[in-house]
């Protein structure tokens, strides 16, 4: 069933390049990101609550001389990052069928499905290449759609994020390597799958590098401050569609690596990360909503509110406590549908007055009232109003810090403040006010595609906000599994923390680990 | 005992219905259905509430209704849910915003009745009201704070009602940050809590599991104090945000531009009490951290006379009911930090009744001269408007704790309750304040309906009273502001303080620290408010000259005065402006821009230009590729000589 | 038959091999720098002979046979291309032929 | 001498060899008769030729001996790279059949040149002796000398000739000097005997180690590694683009099909004496590859330094060494014989009479003319960038696992930064196509199923060998072993850890 999940996408891709019409093109795509998206609501529906394992698990043999099988299996951790990939893919269909892409609309939404095809298997992914192949699959596609859709500096944005998510995914490769390798040595058999890798043995310092390869491709991805620059630029000049697709799902593949892979892998490593990790969390809120606060430009603000928000995630995922995490979970969720929602408006915009420039607007309520009442929803959710999705997880994650580490949760709270500040300001700059330029005068207000597109969006903030539980139920299991190996990893630190005698052999592990580091050099 | 008692959703069941109506048909339906529906549904569940409230008083004391709806937000052992509680606090405070949220609704019908944006007023005033009810009925903190919110963006949307004019959508938005920078307060107070309470395995923000628990918090130690002292501290920092104290009130004053029935409603009856609600309501948490109580009281009696000589010189008629109202919630503030919150909660009742009708009365006042809000520019017009004369006059004597008005019950027991709690110094800031307070009331009087007319003579021409539809919650409310505060009489006299009494289960008694006596209190407190109103009938009635002069001799004080001691100006220059410049120049331009970019462009530069300085080697020349070549030729030999030397 | 020793004769061929690089590098006639080329072949052998005699084996032998096979190729070979170069350019030498670089 | 056990099987390996030989007289004789523009017929006798002998090279599989005295290796390591090297010389006589008509290349000479160069390939791939190994190298290489300079009117053509023939010549000298000094150091050539002959006491013998050093020059300079690769751009640029393509590939496969041999099969005892220096040149080869590619306009000069860039790759595993690398560098000849003979078909395919439309600004625009050509360009360059699943992804995948299991971390993670800058400049040929507008118009011309068949067959082979490579992987596994241990072959094992 996840094999088909994964690719009848790309089987659709395949069959929309057989059409020529432009129309049936659109619907077709349209139909085509229908399927996934029902079969990923038949998987939730089937899900099993309160199994903290893989389900839907399907394994094959792929090259077994070097032990990697087609693996795959959906968790509380992925289950809801999948629906939300089926259905933001669906939503971006109907809205950019609405005139928001001029040209060539085939290629356009063969990219789109082969997208979610990528998307879709890196997080269903259970072997380590095979995730890696998709991870780099989904890159590609994205690429496409920056470069040739995009605006402005179209293609300077498209190779900086190809370029950007590269450099890191291949050292992660090598750390990947690295690791069968010793695994290789330790279990007496080659194995790229997960569950396996967990028992490897590390030495402390082994761990430490190859943590380090992970968190950095994942934190490009997420993005974290200092590696989120390219995201403004993707943002920025990204189709409408690629912009949403980016936000909502890509960034979201950072944080879920860290989940998935980074974190159970070395949890050692990571509980000694929580103040580098925690610190660059704080920063990138509080940083990403200063930045926002002064952009011009309506993507850049969005853009660098990303930042903002992603961190958040990091601070709940290395709070370690079942609060924080299913908060972060539960605010990729969130954030997906709310930045979605409002790349989607300022994308409705655009495609209105062609500028994104916040000073080109003012006053448009008037003239806008249905766009300026969905912008006013979306807009609180994004800010976390209590009520709607976006408190649930900013809560939660808030909770989780501040029994961590205190510091942390009052900058965290901090970043809500300045959240707050710099959303209503935009809103205020684009539709209060008197209008004032008279091109302004004559827009139009949302056609019914953008509300049928808009409406689920909405429809989930509200639903989110208040219903909760479905979700965390579902979520908590895995989270706490997860959490299982970080609270071992913790006592095992203290234990070397406290005893002498295991201090002592700390050193020799940092010995060999220094051997092996010396090799590479 | 508490009783389980469904019916408390419709409490919110109706508002929310309005809200609906309004938002999707509202603008078809046409002025007739909202201005039916609006306030229909106020007094729905004004009707409910009552029935509420009745179930409450009938009950034996410390009873109370509640109704669990659904299990909200639980993660791990962290548990919390959308569940309502009808206690005698929240009965009274439900009662107070249903019905003076009522007559408000019905005083705006007629006051937006030229609006075209009617179907969108009545949106916003219907979902104020519901998620003012969340607030005061929720059993958790954390429902309580969707309230919280919910109210500031009302306020936001109703400030900003009238979006074309910038500096009101500026404001409104002032107002809805200035308010989250306490909310944050607000937040990091839950968390305390929660981690407070989680020391000893209770994982949850219940009101209840709260007060079981309050010994337990108070037992854990933060920062060198009490959880409980921190906790209460961070929640006032949300009350002074909410309830516009120093120094986060500078929102209340720049909220008068939103339409007057908001202001009366929203900015004096309601939500801007809600701070002195959440602190009664936490009573058992207070009292357990002392140090958090004195500052409370502290800051609320400095509040008080600071926002008093302000409004002394305002000459906006808005404004001055403004300053006045952060002045009274101050006396809330220092009732309940005094420990006494039947009398904060008292106080608010009251001034709920006489406030509003203030401000209603002024809003009559400004329709009536077509959105003229400078009192230099009205006077004589006690003729005029007969019943908004008379109602505005009860208003201010009730104010002005003139018994036997509303107002002189509740502000006497704070008084009272200040210099006996030993808050010697605090109980003499409260009694100036009680004196300037009633001088800057009769001031707005005499400017305004006394002397000779000052309004422009087109105005002058169609001066009307209004329609009855805002005559009668003008009356209604000058009746309550007259009897409300005969609930609560001194003891000994007749029934004595009955209100303190139904309050007593749920917010404890007040225990006096220092005895004094009642009757000298009251007296001393009562005489300053007399002499206040003679200087304001000297002032401005006797001797119109004399203010001109005064403000000319002393222009220093004058222009500080009128200038709000300039804080804002101070806040503008020492947190906006460098925050933004820091955003910009270093963040934006400095790190992103210059450092990371810079660092990032420079290494692919780096590539490009070594690219093209090697390139040059292939000169074309072949005998140079030989020459390279045999350049590696000698390194590898070399190499290979090195390794047999050695 | 005398015998001599088989450091000189691999110094004499690396002496020689070494003439032929630097002409390869030095001059600017291409049928200069193809001589200097066939020249270290012709080192090479040298070397092969010696230390095929040395060794007392027949391989060496037989291998100078086949390089001198195809050093005549090459010749062959490197001559054509020579000519088709000279129709074209008029020219023999190594600098004037930078029409592909960088 | 023969080893009558074996004799019946000692005529299986020279069978593939004899049929190119005999074909490409053959195709020399008959061609004297053909026009130039009709020398078509005789690209379908090469190719009839190619495939006979790729059938009876596929009965040379799982077989394990020595013929000729020691002089030919019958192993599948053999059979391994004839298969390859028959695939290109098919490919290229593809791409080949209209762009001979088109540019007036002497048909006869043109075909039978290409199999005989062919022919000292799978010489090469074959031997097991120092002496065939150079003789097959010069078949080929003396060959591929006119080839590359058969566009006779065209200055830049001759001109590339005449650079790769000196520096060819030159590089064969270092190249003997090094079979010398070995000779001289083990008294032997066979390349078995050799392995036999290294014990401890030769491994510090100076005529060894120099003969070592001497020959890594003469194949590094076969396999374009830098600093030996001067002349790679020049000639790649200048030569007839089907022989581009089939020197970038065939050349490449047979001089590391003798590199592989020589040093990680017979030299690998002494692998520590030469570790160092390969990784220098690795590393190096790599860096620089890349590093000039970027700044390359000419889509073929381009191609060129890629090209290097992947001798680099290939070089990592060869320092690494071991099974793993040893399968790891066939699968990846395999897959990269594909993918680059797919672009370079795509070249083809694109350019005009007299190298116009040479230059990546040409590109522009293609994917609205010809969608179908530009998506195979695309899969083609995000194959050779190493993006999965295709194989080029895989194959690098393979290498730099090899290289991290044998502890070359450091040389790994030169290797991945290396392939993160080289998306930059395939990228931008894909921006190009996609991304921009204008270019030069195509000229219309008759359709050309050859080449079309050619970039096809490439296309198949770079997805179908990515998504399932495990069985070629364990062929290329498989062969390695064979060549490892001469007299048994483990039929099936595969990476023994």
């Amino acid at each position: 069933m996840l094999t088909a999940l994964i690719f009848l996408p790309l089987l659709g891709a395949l069959l929309i390049m057989m059409q020529s019409d432009e129309r049936t093109v659109w619907n077709s795509a349209f139909v085509f990101s229908l399927v996934p998206l029902g079969l990923s609501f038949y998987m939730l529906w089937q899900f099993k609550v309160g199994e903290p394992g893989y389900q839907f698990v399907e394994q094959d043999p792929w090259i077994p001389s070097l032990g990697i099988s087609y693996h795959l299996g959906v968790d509380g951790i992925s289950l809801f990052l999948v629906i939300l990939t089926t259905l933001l893919i669906a939503i971006s269909l109907l809205y950019s069928g609405g005139g928001d892409i001029e040209k060539r609309a085939r290629e356009f939404c063969f990219f789109l499905l082969v997208l979610e095809t990528g998307l879709l298997g890196a997080l269903l992914a259970v072997d380590l290449f095979l995730f890696y192949v998709f991870w780099e699959v989904m890159l590609i596609p994205m690429y496409f759609l920056i470069g040739i859709w995009g605006h402005g500096e179209r293609v300077y944005a498209a190779l900086k994020f190809v370029l950007f998510t590269m450099v890191g995914s291949l050292l992660m490769l090598v750390a990947i390597l690295y690791l069968v390798f010793s695994a290789r040595q330790h279990l007496e058999h080659i194995t790229f799958d997960l569950p396996m890798l967990y028992q490897v043995p590390l030495s402390t310092t082994e761990a430490r590098w190859l943590f380090a390869a992970f968190a950095l491709a994942f934190a490009i991805k997420v993005p974290m401050w200092p590696v989120h620059t390219w995201l403004p630029d993707a943002h920025t000049n990204a189709p409408t569609a690629g912009s949403v697709i980016l936000a909502s799902i890509m960034l979201k593949m950072g944080t879920y690596g860290f989940l998935r892979f980074a974190i159970p892998l070395f949890p050692e490593v990571a509980v000694e990360a929580i103040p580098l990790f925690m610190a660059l969390a704080v920063i990138g809120i509080v940083y990403g909503a200063l930045v926002a606060m002064i952009q011009p430009d309506l993507k850049r603000l969005v853009a660098y509110s990303s930042v903002s928000h992603l961190g958040f995630v990091m601070l709940g995922i290395f709070a370690f406590n079942i609060q924080g995490i299913d908060g972060a979970v539960y605010q990729m969720l969130n954030h997906g549908i709310s930045t979605g929602g409002l790349f989607l408006l300022v994308g409705m915009i655009y495609l209105r007055r062609h500028t994104r420039e916040i000073s080109e607007f003012g006053g448009l309520w008037k003239r806008v009232p249905i766009y300026a009442g969905i912008f006013m929803v979306v807009m609180l959710s994004s800010i976390g109003l209590p009520g709607l999705n976006g408190f649930v997880g900013e809560f939660l994650i808030m909770l989780g810090t501040f029994l961590r580490l205190k510091l942390a949760a009052v900058f965290a709270v901090i970043g809500v403040i300045l959240g707050a500040l710099y959303m209503l300001w935009m809103y205020e700059r684009v539709l209060f006010g008197p209008i004032t330029k008279a091109v302004n005068e004559t827009i139009a207000d949302l056609n019914g595609r953008e509300i049928a597109s808009m409406v689920p969006l909405i429809a989930l903030m509200l639903l989110m906000g208040f219903f909760p539980r479905p979700l965390i139920n579902r979520i908590e299991p895995s989270a706490a599994s997860l959490l299982e190996r970080v609270k071992v990893a913790e006592a095992r630190l203290d234990e070397q923390r406290h005893h002498p005698a295991l201090a002592a052999i700390a050193p020799g592990a940092l010995a060999i680990g220094n051997l092996k580091i010396a090799v590479t050099k | 005992m508490t009783v389980d008692f469904p019916a408390l959703t419709l409490i919110l069941v109706f508002p929310a219905l309005g809200v609906l109506f309004n938002l999707f048909v509202g603008y078809r339906a046409g002025r007739g259905a909202v201005s039916f529906v609006g306030p229909g549904v106020m007094f729905a569940a004004f009707a409910v509430a009552s029935v509420a409230f009745y179930q409450i008083l009938v009950m034996a004391p410390g009873g109370a209704l509640t109704y669990t709806i659904w299990g909200w937000i639980e993660a791990g052992k962290f548990q919390t849910s959308i569940g309502l509680r009808v206690d005698a606090l929240s009965a009274v405070m439900v009662m107070i915003v249903t019905g003076v949220g009522a007559l408000i609704h019905l005083y705006s019908v007629g006051y937006m009745a030229h609006d075209e944006d009617f179907a969108r007023y009545f949106t916003y005033l219907n979902l104020f009201a519901l998620s003012m009810l969340i607030l005061v009925l929720a059993d958790n903190m954390l429902l309580m704070f969707v309230g919280w919110e919910g109210v500031g963006l009302c306020s936001y949307l109703l400030i900003a009602f009238w979006y074309t004019n910038p500096e009101f959508a500026y404001n409104g938005r002032k107002a809805f940050i200035v308010t989250r920078i306490g909310d944050a307060g607000f937040l990091l107070g839950m968390f305390t809590l929660v981690w407070a309470l989680s020391q000893h395995g209770a994982w949850s923000l219940d009101f209840l599991t709260l007060k079981t628990h309050a010994s337990d918090i108070a037992a854990c130690t933060l920062l060198g104090t009490t959880a409980a002292t921190v906790a209460g501290l961070l929640l006032f920092l949300g009350a002074t945000g909410k309830s516009a104290q120093l120094p986060l009130y500078v929102w209340l004053p720049d909220a008068m531009v939103g339409p007057t029935p908001v202001s009366a409603l929203i900015h004096a009856a309601t939500m801007v009490t809600a701070g002195v609600y959440m602190i009664a309501r936490l009573n058992f948490l207070f009292v357990l951290a002392p140090a958090a109580l004195m500052v409370v009281a502290t800051i609320g009696a400095l509040t008080a006379i600071f926002a008093a000589t302000i409004a002394l010189v305002q000459p906006d008629i808005k404004k001055v009911l403004a300053y006045s109202t952060i002045s009274q919630l101050g006396y809330m503030f220092l009732a309940v930090g005094s420990a006494s919150f039947a009398a904060g909660i008292f106080h608010l009742m009251t001034h709920a009744f006489f406030k509003g009708l203030l401000f209603l009365c002024a809003g009559s006042v400004i329709h009536a001269l077509e959105g003229e809000q400078d009192m230099n520019k009205m006077g004589a017009l006690r003729t005029k408007l007969p019943i908004t004369f008379w109602t505005m006059l009860v208003a201010t004597l009730a104010i002005s704790a003139v018994p036997p008005f509303s107002g002189y019950f509740s502000k006497d027991l704070i008084l009272e309750a200040a210099y006996e709690s030993g808050h010697t110094g605090l109980w003499i800031l409260g009694v100036l304040t009680a004196g300037l307070t009633s001088f800057y009331m009769f001031r707005l009087i005499f400017m305004t309906f006394f002397g000779d007319s000052r309004v422009d003579h087109e105005k002058e021409a169609h001066l009307h009273e209004s329609p009855p539809s805002m005559a009668i919650p003008l009356i209604a409310l000058a009746f309550l502001a007259t009897v409300g505060g005969w609930v609560g009489l001194p003891e000994g006299l007749a029934w004595g303080d009955a209100f303190a009494r139904f309050l007593a289960p749920v917010v404890g008694d007040f225990k006096p620290v220092v005895v004094g006596n009642p009757a000298m209190l009251s007296l001393v407190a009562t005489s300053l408010g007399g002499i206040g109103i003679i200087v304001a009938y000297l002032c401005y009635i006797r001797l119109p000259g004399l203010p001109v002069i005064l403000a000319w001799r002393l222009k220093g004080a004058h222009q500080f005065l009128l200038h709000k001691w300039y804080i804002d100006e101070l806040y503008n220059f020492f947190v906006t402006r460098p925050l933004f410049w820091f955003s910009n120049t270093i963040l934006d331009r400095g790190i992103d821009h210059f450092a990371i970019d810079g660092a990032v462009n420079g290494a692919g530069l780096t590539v490009e230009t070594t690219g093209e300085a090697v390139r040059r080697v292939e000169s074309g020349n072949v005998q140079h590729y030989a020459f390279v070549y045999l350049l590696g030729v000698l390194g590898v030999v070399a190499y290979y000589i090195y390794l047999v030397v050695h | 038959m005398t015998f001599i020793p088989l450091t000189w004769l691999l110094g004499l061929s690396a002496a020689l091999f070494a003439i032929g690089v630097a002409g390869v590098i030095v001059r600017r006639n291409i049928l200069v720098m193809f001589m200097s080329i066939e020249l270290m072949l012709n080192a090479v052998n040298l070397a092969f002979i010696a230390l095929a005699h040395r060794l007392g084996s027949m391989d060496g032998q037989v291998i100078v046979f086949f390089v001198m096979t195809v050093a005549a190729a090459e010749a062959a070979v490197g001559l054509g291309i020579i000519i088709s170069i000279f129709r074209n350019r008029e020219t023999v030498h190594a600098d004037d032929l930078t029409l592909l670089r960088w | 001498m023969i080893n009558f056990s074996q004799i019946n099987l000692v005529w299986l390996p020279v069978l593939p060899l004899a049929v190119i030989a005999i074909a490409a007289m053959v195709v020399l004789l008959v061609g004297v008769r053909v026009d130039d523009e009709e020398s078509e017929g005789l690209g379908w006798l090469a190719l009839a030729t190619i495939a006979i002998a790729l059938v009876l090279a596929l009965g040379i599989f799982g077989q394990s001996g020595i013929a000729f005295a020691g002089a030919l290796a019958i192993d599948s390591f053999s059979a391994f790279f004839e298969l390859s090297i028959l695939i290109t010389a098919a490919l290229t006589v593809l791409m080949s059949l209209d762009y001979a008509g088109e540019h007036r290349l002497p048909g006869a000479e043109y075909y039978s040149l290409l199999l005989f160069s062919v022919l000292g390939m799978m010489l090469m791939a074959a031997a097991s002796d120092l002496i065939v190994i150079f003789i097959g190298l010069e078949t080929m290489s003396i060959a591929v000398y006119v080839l590359a300079g058969l566009l006779r009117r065209d200055p830049r053509s001759n001109e590339a000739a005449i650079k790769y023939f000196l520096l060819g010549a030159f590089s064969t000298g270092f190249l003997l000097y090094g079979i010398a000094l070995i000779y001289g150091a083990t008294g032997t050539i066979k390349l078995v005997a050799i392995h036999a002959a290294l014990t401890e006491r030769l491994l510090s013998n100076p005529l060894l180690l120099l003969g070592l050093g001497l020959m890594m020059i003469g194949f590094g300079f076969k396999v374009a590694a830098v600093p030996f690769h001067m002349w790679t751009p020049d000639v790649y640029e200048g030569a007839p683009t089907p022989i581009t393509a089939f020197m970038a590939v065939g050349v490449k496969l047979a001089a590391f099909a003798g590199f592989l041999r020589v040093f990680m099969v017979q030299l690998g005892p002494a692998s520590a004496s030469w570790t160092d220096v390969m990784w220098a040149i690795a590393a190096l080869t790599m860096t620089a590859g890349n590093v000039l590619a970027i700044v390359q306009s000419n889509i073929k000069r381009m191609l060129a330094y890629s090209a290097i860039a992947h001798a680099g790759y290939i070089l990592v595993a060869l320092t690494a060494g071991g099974p793993q690398a040893g399968a790891a560098i066939l699968y990846y000849l395999l897959g990269y014989a594909f993918t680059n003979l797919g672009a370079f078909a795509a070249v083809v395919a694109l350019e005009r009479r007299g190298a116009a439309g040479d230059e990546i600004a040409d590109y522009r625009g293609l994917a609205t003319r010809q969608p179908l050509m530009a998506a195979a360009m695309a899969i083609f360059l995000l194959s050779l960038t190493g993006i999965p699943p295709l194989v080029g992804f895989v194959g690098k995948f393979y290498l730099f696992n090899a290289a991290v299991h044998r502890g070359f971390v450091g040389l790994a993670v030169i290797g991945v930064l290396n392939s993160a800058a080289s998306a930059y400049y395939y990228l931008s040929v894909t921006v190009a196509m996609y991304m921009m507008e204008g270019g030069l118009a195509e000229e219309t011309r008759r359709s050309r199923p050859g080449l079309v068949a050619a970039i096809a067959i490439a296309l198949i082979g770079t997805v179908l060998i990515g998504i399932y490579p495990e069985p070629y992987f364990t062929a290329a596994g498989n062969a390695y072993q064979s060549a490892m241990s001469p007299e048994e072959v483990h039929a099936t094992t595969a990476m023994a850890p």
